[in-house]
């Protein structure tokens, strides 16, 4: 008993590692408090999606339940948990039941390995990692858990004996490995810079060398496109696509069994915005100072962090629904197109450019950190942000002979349809 | 440690070996096939404690010609069941002398 | 060392756990006769080799079994059940009768039993190099360049580069294959 | 030298620009892959285009050669589409390559280069015990090479540039010239034998292509074949010497192999047969008997062609080969012997064929011949300083003495070509008095040739004086003198080789003056029509002949020997190469330096002085150039003339004794007897009998059933298996 009371005396250090012991229970702590944050966030989120989907649409969503309709989830929950199941006939009853957790578990545990503020000094304990599991491996470890979410849409569709639920599967499995690769592809530019897979070495790598964004808009751009796609959500929600396939791999689910999958989506939605912030937003990072990154740690700075992070993932999650409510569903081979022949080939482009960039600059001696190695990569960085985005355009709006055009054919239309006053009303 | 898994290994790869045997089903007797790469597998990652990291770097290899293998396997089966109907390799008798 | 020992306790019995968990996995496996509930099983087994991985201080081959086997192989494997519809009365009914069984298993306990033997005949106490210890403490005391992918990412970039530049060129021929192979020929002349 | 391997790192020339001399060979290699794209992508008609096509081999009137000139009635016919971008790039490599030569030599100066560079790029062949990597070895006597050739050969490019401007597979020439310029610095940095033997065989592919280079006449094309085949015979004797270093050394690192070699004993057996083989490969690949006869007919690629690979760099490749292994010939002094031997009979021989030739470009060939021998004398003796020295001089003048002749040609197919005359442009009785017309040519082949011909204070007189004086000195006190040769002492053999040394080099101040009063002074024979097109080449041509007149003049001074110390630093190359060589060349002279007496080496140094004079003023007194007729009009010779005039009828000896009875007995027994007879009758039929009948026996096996396959697979599988493990 001496051993252990000198053990932790010895770490009473706030500033250092905690003893072995210390470690496995604060882990624990950690878990069970990121998993209840996590499952409240999750539902929070249904709420603001319904809010924003309101107010995008200038409506004003449920606001009823409580405060500004902030009990809304919990009384869903309570819905969802009252309805009947319903076991449709010949499914494969073992699978049927499995999915829905498949959907749900890799969205969460992905969250586990990314840091989402400063370290967190103890007192009598140590110094403790504001990241659920460290892992060395931690970046590989989100793409392969990640990669698994196929099996909850996949077994889903296939086991439901339904040939709708069956065409969702199959295309909801063969878009996300499509866009998995795109994504594993366009975060390579990153583990290039970082030169770690562990996300804390990512974060801490930015806060030396700036953002990736700034460096690797165009990874960031990729990263977002395939994340969007891998949620299957709008733009990219051809396994669920009501006027197509009624609800897709889902449609023969019910009550709680039915609600794991939107809950997954969400929970998705949240770990890939995390995963945005930490490889491409600086993680927890405090923008312009450098107080934040430094030892010694203290609680104000963890809390500072932590805002910081939250803040951050806010925003990306209130972009993915902004998105949803805004842009189209795209038409399946279009979507093949874009992920195979766009957003792969310019990942791998870019791979090689960064690359080759990073090895000519290693080459000539130039410090990571030093602003020469940073500004060589932000110029390269500008010239293919400018050179994507031109080809993307195709001259619509930056070539001033082609957007002239667009505006003629615009101002036809316009003639055309005054003369039948479809705009201004009057006609029938 | 080591022993356990190498004769988890072995163990592992015999049960692929007897799925291979026992079924006929060509998608199964793959899935049996990859069986027996991962079995190979744990032995090399097991026996890389000893000789160094080596082992690792042969089962990236392996998981190339894996990958490899499932891609080019898969089409075949598929060109096979767009032609027969089945993948049942007793009804699959086209080499036959 | 009571946390050692802890430790030691927790990494035996993950390694037991997980190694039973991949046993009766693939048992499972070649026992169903439904493709995809066998092919799910198999996603099991490589789950469970990972975690076994991850106890053999293979993170990087962990992660990457996930992510190839797991979350490529297999779910191609998947889709091409789906895409076939191998769900058919017909196609579950694919074992061999009682004769083949037994005789399989025959052949699979002979088979085992060699290997065994070849284990314990050239004892691994002979493989195990006589300075392990030596060169463990050592790989253990530098620091490694690049995280924990690094020393398997050295000899990989260094001494078997040929060999991984052919890979790629393996993996270029697999994909043209698959593509030619899986292509529905509408010119049939 | 105690090659003691240094990591990587830690050598001084790894923080300089030296770290990147993996680009040398990276781009020529660009060039050729830019070039050959070119060449491919603008696929023009392919023909004797060429000022010395027509004349290179054939002698004479080239069929369709009219339908040539058709359409191109005296203007310039279209240059190539690409011929710009060519002409950018093709030169252009060569700058930069050697510009960064320059730089890495001078970074070289700067360091102490007591251990060679060694540059690891990639593992190569990690095959069992032969692990491989690809390995670059800079050290001051693969710098030497690189310097020579990336200078003359961006010389050579830039002349090429006006040489070959109107011939239409202008891109291809250039791709395969920056393709051997590749393999030639692949030949000279590479860390081990065999990568050493990558650009071995890589320049002589290029050299073949070249050769062959207007492939679509026979005789051209035949000639490549020729070069390709003997340099096969050549090469088998280097892999063989590979293969026994491997044997008995265990590895093919160059560094590796010097290290073993010095233990072994000294003359045994095993160095020996290593050296003798690798001399074999040099025979072939640096023309020396009995491999040579390739290399005057070689002379049917291009001119510039000829210049770059054909004497000043791809040629002297063995000499390169023997001072690089001379860890090995050091240990073996009868091979050595055996080297100085061929070399000086080499000299010799071919300079006696050089007196009587009519083709300027032939003269050259076997001047190059004869020179070639000299270095091999050199090195054969231990002198492997003076044998480099002699590389490098040599390949100073005698690009200059080429690419002289080359823009005689050029100018002489000009004017022939306006005159729709198909007389011969490289026959010297076709020229004569061109003196007034190409006044720049004529004063720089002069300055090359007196150098060639050893008169004092030009480069050749130099490294040629080392040589001779290097033998002399040899002859009393060395390993060699003490090992015997075909039962005759070594000091002996060594006398031998002196007096045919200095019988040669009579020769060749003889025949270099015949060349030049034929070709330059008298009265001019070209042909009253053609006489008013006559005029100077080119800037672009004469340009490189400067430089390398310039180089030509004052190259002697990179090592000045200790008698004329009065004129410059004494020693340069010898102090540059001395952590190469010196080791190997010490033991060879029994661990002290060669010294004569002052009085001796002054009698040498006038004797060869005295020799260079006397023959050129020979030549002088007894040729009269304006007794010569147009070769038209020339009768058959007789006598020596003519069997010096047929190369002492070599070839057709070659051809009686070798490829006739190979042919003859090839079509009797081979073709008739054993192919149609045993092979068609018995094994090819009769095989296929049998093959059927196991065949149908074996398709009795096949069920066509995967699984059948399976269970037998396996069974098989658990009967290796057991049989493995219960032995």
């Amino acid at each position: 008993m001496t051993h252990a009371m000198s053990l932790l005396l010895q770490a009473a250090n706030p500033q250092l590692p905690p003893t072995d012991g210390m470690f496995i229970l604060f882990g624990l702590i950690k878990a069970g408090a990121a998993f209840g944050i996590y499952m409240l966030c999750v539902a929070y989120t249904t709420l603001a999606e319904r809010r924003v989907a309101a107010w995008i649409q200038d409506r004003l969503g449920p606001n009823r339940v409580g405060w500004e309709g902030f009990l809304q989830p919990i009384a869903d929950g309570v819905k969802n948990f009252m309805k009947e199941e319903s076991m449709p006939g010949g499914v494969n009853k073992a699978l049927f039941i499995l999915a829905p957790a498949l959907a749900f578990v890799p969205a969460m545990i992905t969250w586990a390995v990314i840091p989402f503020a400063s370290p967190l000094p103890v007192p009598g304990v140590g110094l403790i990692d504001m990241v659920v599991a460290d892992l060395p491996v931690g970046f590989l470890f989100t793409l392969a858990i990640s990669s698994l979410g196929v099996y909850g849409v996949t077994i889903a569709g296939w086991s439901s004996n339904n040939k709708y639920a069956l065409l969702g599967g199959l295309r909801a499995s063969a878009q996300m490995i499509s866009y998995e690769i795109a994504m594993g592809m366009s975060t390579v530019c990153v583990l290039l810079l970082a030169g770690n897979v562990n996300l804390s070495a990512v974060v801490s790598q930015q806060q030396a060398q700036g953002w990736n964004v700034l460096l690797l808009t165009l990874a960031f751009f990729i990263f977002a496109v395939a994340a969007l796609a891998e949620t299957n959500r709008v733009p990219f929600d051809l396994p669920e696509a009501e006027s197509e396939l009624i609800a897709g791999y889902h449609a023969e689910y019910s009550s709680m069994r039915y609600s794991m999958f939107p809950l997954a989506e969400y929970a998705n939605i949240i770990t890939s915005s995390s995963l945005i912030v930490a490889l491409f937003f600086g993680g927890w990072d405090i923008p312009f100072t450098t107080w934040d990154n430094l030892p010694p740690w203290t609680i104000t700075k963890t809390l500072a962090t932590m805002g910081m992070y939250v803040s951050k993932v806010m925003f990306f999650v209130f972009a993915f629904i902004w998105l949803r409510w805004t842009v189209p569903r795209f038409r399946y081979d279009q979507l093949m197109s874009l992920g195979w022949k766009v957003l792969l080939p310019m990942a791998l482009l870019y791979i090689t450019a960064v690359a080759s960039m990073v090895l000519a600059l290693d080459y000539a001696a130039l410090a990571r950190e030093g602003m020469a190695f940073r500004g060589a990569m932000l110029g390269m960085n500008l010239v293919f942000v400018v050179l994507v985005f031109w080809v993307l355009d195709r001259g619509r709006i930056i070539s001033p002979a082609f957007s002239r055009l667009e505006r003629e054919r615009v101002n036809r239309l316009r003639a055309v349809a005054e003369r039948s006053d479809l705009l201004t009303g009057k006609g029938a | 440690m080591l022993v356990e898994a190498l004769a988890l290994s072995a163990l592992l790869f015999t049960i692929g070996v007897v799925g291979v045997l026992t079924r006929r089903n060509a998608i199964i007797i793959f899935m049996c096939v990859e069986l027996m790469l991962n079995a190979v597998n744990l032995s090399f990652v097991a026996l890389s404690k000893l000789y160094g990291a080596a082992g690792q770097v042969f089962v990236v290899f392996t998981m190339a010609v894996a990958a490899a293998e499932a891609a080019v396997g898969l089409a075949i089966i598929i060109a096979i069941f767009r032609h027969q109907r089945t993948v049942n390799l007793q009804n699959i008798n086209l080499l036959k002398g | 060392m009571q946390a050692n020992q802890f430790h030691s306790l927790a990494y035996a019995f993950g390694f037991y756990f997980f190694g039973l968990l991949a046993l009766a996995s693939a048992i499972a496996f070649v026992t169903r006769k439904n493709t995809v509930a066998a092919a799910m099983w198999l996603v099991n087994v490589m789950f469970a080799l990972a975690a076994l991985y991850v106890m053999l201080d293979a993170q990087f081959i962990a992660a990457m079994q996930v992510l190839v086997y797991t979350g490529a192989i297999m779910v191609v494997f998947l889709f091409v059940i789906m895409l076939l519809n191998l769900g058919h009365p017909s196609e579950l009914a694919d074992a061999r009768g009682k004769w083949g069984y037994l005789l399989a298993l025959l052949v699979g306990l002979a088979m085992l039993a060699e290997v065994m033997a070849l284990n314990r005949s050239r004892t691994i106490e002979k493989m195990i190099p006589p300075d392990l210890a030596a060169r463990a403490a050592e790989a253990a005391a530098t620091p490694m360049a690049g995280g924990i992918i690094g020393p398997v990412a050295a000899p990989l970039f260094k001494e078997y580069l040929l060999a991984f530049e052919l890979t790629s060129v393996l993996l270029l021929a697999a994909i043209v294959g698959a593509v030619v192979l899986g292509k529905r020929r509408t010119d049939a002349r | 030298m105690n090659p003691a391997m240094i990591p990587e790192g830690a050598h001084p020339l790894a923080a300089t620009v030296a770290r990147l001399v993996w680009l040398l060979p990276l781009l020529p290699l660009l060039g050729f892959l830019i070039n050959g794209t070119l060449a491919m992508l603008g696929v023009a008609k392919i023909g004797p285009a060429d000022p010395s096509a027509n004349g290179g081999h054939g002698h004479g009137e080239v069929p369709g050669h009219a339908d040539e000139h058709a359409h191109d009635d005296h203007g310039h016919p279209p240059r190539h589409k690409f011929a710009k971008i060519v002409s950018l790039v093709g030169p252009g490599v060569l700058v930069a390559a050697f510009a960064l030569a320059v730089a890495i030599f001078a970074a070289m100066r700067g360091v102490e280069m007591e251990h060679p560079y060694l540059l690891t790029l990639f593992s190569w062949m990690p095959v069992g015990d032969l692990k491989l990597d690809a390995t670059i070895l800079l050290d001051p006597l693969s710098m030497t090479m690189v310097m020579v050739v990336t200078g003359v050969g961006m010389l050579i490019h830039v002349f090429s540039v006006g040489y070959m401007q109107d011939d239409p597979g202008y891109p291809r020439y250039f791709a395969y010239l920056n393709l051997f310029v590749f393999f030639m610095l692949l030949l000279v940095l590479g860390g081990s034998y065999p990568l050493l033997f990558v650009g071995w065989e890589g320049v002589g592919l290029c050299s073949y292509l070249l050769i062959g280079f207007w492939f679509s006449e026979k005789a051209n094309a035949d000639a490549g074949k020729k070069a390709f085949i003997m340099n096969r015979i050549g090469d088998f004797g280097f892999l063989v010497a590979m293969l026994l270093m491997f044997a008995n050394f265990g590895t093919l690192d160059i560094l590796g192999v010097a290290e073993q070699a010095a233990e072994l004993p000294m003359g045994g057996v095993i160095a020996t047969t290593i050296a003798l083989f690798l001399f074999l490969g040099c025979t072939g690949k640096s023309a020396q008997i009995p491999l040579y006869t390739w290399l005057p007919d070689a002379m049917a690629g291009p001119t510039p062609v000829s210049a770059l690979i054909h004497a000043a760099t791809m040629v002297t490749a063995g000499v390169y080969l023997v001072a690089r292994a001379s860890g090995i010939f050091s240990m073996a002094p009868v091979a050595q012997l055996t080297v100085a031997l061929v070399g000086a009979a080499t000299a010799f021989f071919a300079a006696t064929i050089g007196l009587k030739q009519w083709d300027i470009k032939k003269v050259l060939a076997y001047s190059t011949v004869s020179q070639l021998g000299y270095m091999f004398v050199a090195v054969g003796v231990g002198a492997y300083v003076a044998g480099i020295f002699h590389l490098v001089t040599h390949a100073f003048f005698k690009a200059l003495l080429f690419l002289g002749s080359g823009s005689v040609i050029y100018v002489l197919h000009a004017a022939y070509h306006k005159t729709h005359n198909h007389d011969d442009a490289q026959d010297m009785r076709n020229m004569g008095g061109l003196r007034q017309y190409m006044p720049i040519t004529f004063s720089l082949m002069w300055i090359a040739t007196l150098a060639i011909a050893g008169i004092p204070l030009f480069s050749g007189f130099f490294s040629k004086d080392e040589i001779l004086t290097s033998v002399f000195a040899r002859i009393s006190h060395s390993t060699l003198a003490d090992a015997s040769l075909l039962g005759m002492p070594g000091g002996t053999v060594l006398m031998i080789v002196y007096g045919l040394a200095v019988a040669s080099a009579l020769m060749t101040a003889i025949y270099m003056a015949r060349m030049m009063l034929y070709t330059f002074h008298g009265p001019n024979r070209t042909g009253e029509g053609e006489r008013p097109h006559l005029k100077e080449a080119p800037w672009v041509m004469t340009g490189p002949l400067v430089v390398l007149g310039a180089l030509t003049a004052f190259g002697g001074w990179l090592n000045v020997p200790a008698l004329l110390g009065a004129i410059g630093p004494v020693g340069g190359l010898e102090h540059f190469l001395e952590p190469v060589v010196g080791e190997a060349a010490l033991r060879t002279t029994l661990g002290v330096a060669p010294h004569l007496p002052h009085s001796t080496e002054l009698m040498l140094v006038g004797a060869a002085i005295f020799i260079a004079v006397a023959g050129i003023a020979f030549a002088v007194w007894r040729l009269k150039p304006a007794a010569l007729v147009p070769r038209k009009d020339a009768p058959e010779s007789t006598g020596i003339d003519r069997v010096l005039e047929n190369k002492y009828f070599v070839d057709e000896g070659y051809a009686a004794a070798f490829v006739n009875p190979t042919v003859n007995a090839s079509r009797t027994v081979l073709w008739k007897g054993f192919d149609a007879g045993i092979i068609d009758g018995l094994f090819v039929n009769g095989s296929a009998l049998l093959a059927r009948a196991f065949g149908w026996m074996g398709s009795q096996l096949q069920t066509g059933q995967v699984g059948t396959y399976a269970w037998v697979l396996l069974i098989g599988v658990i009967t290796l298996l057991g049989a493995f493990t219960f032995r």
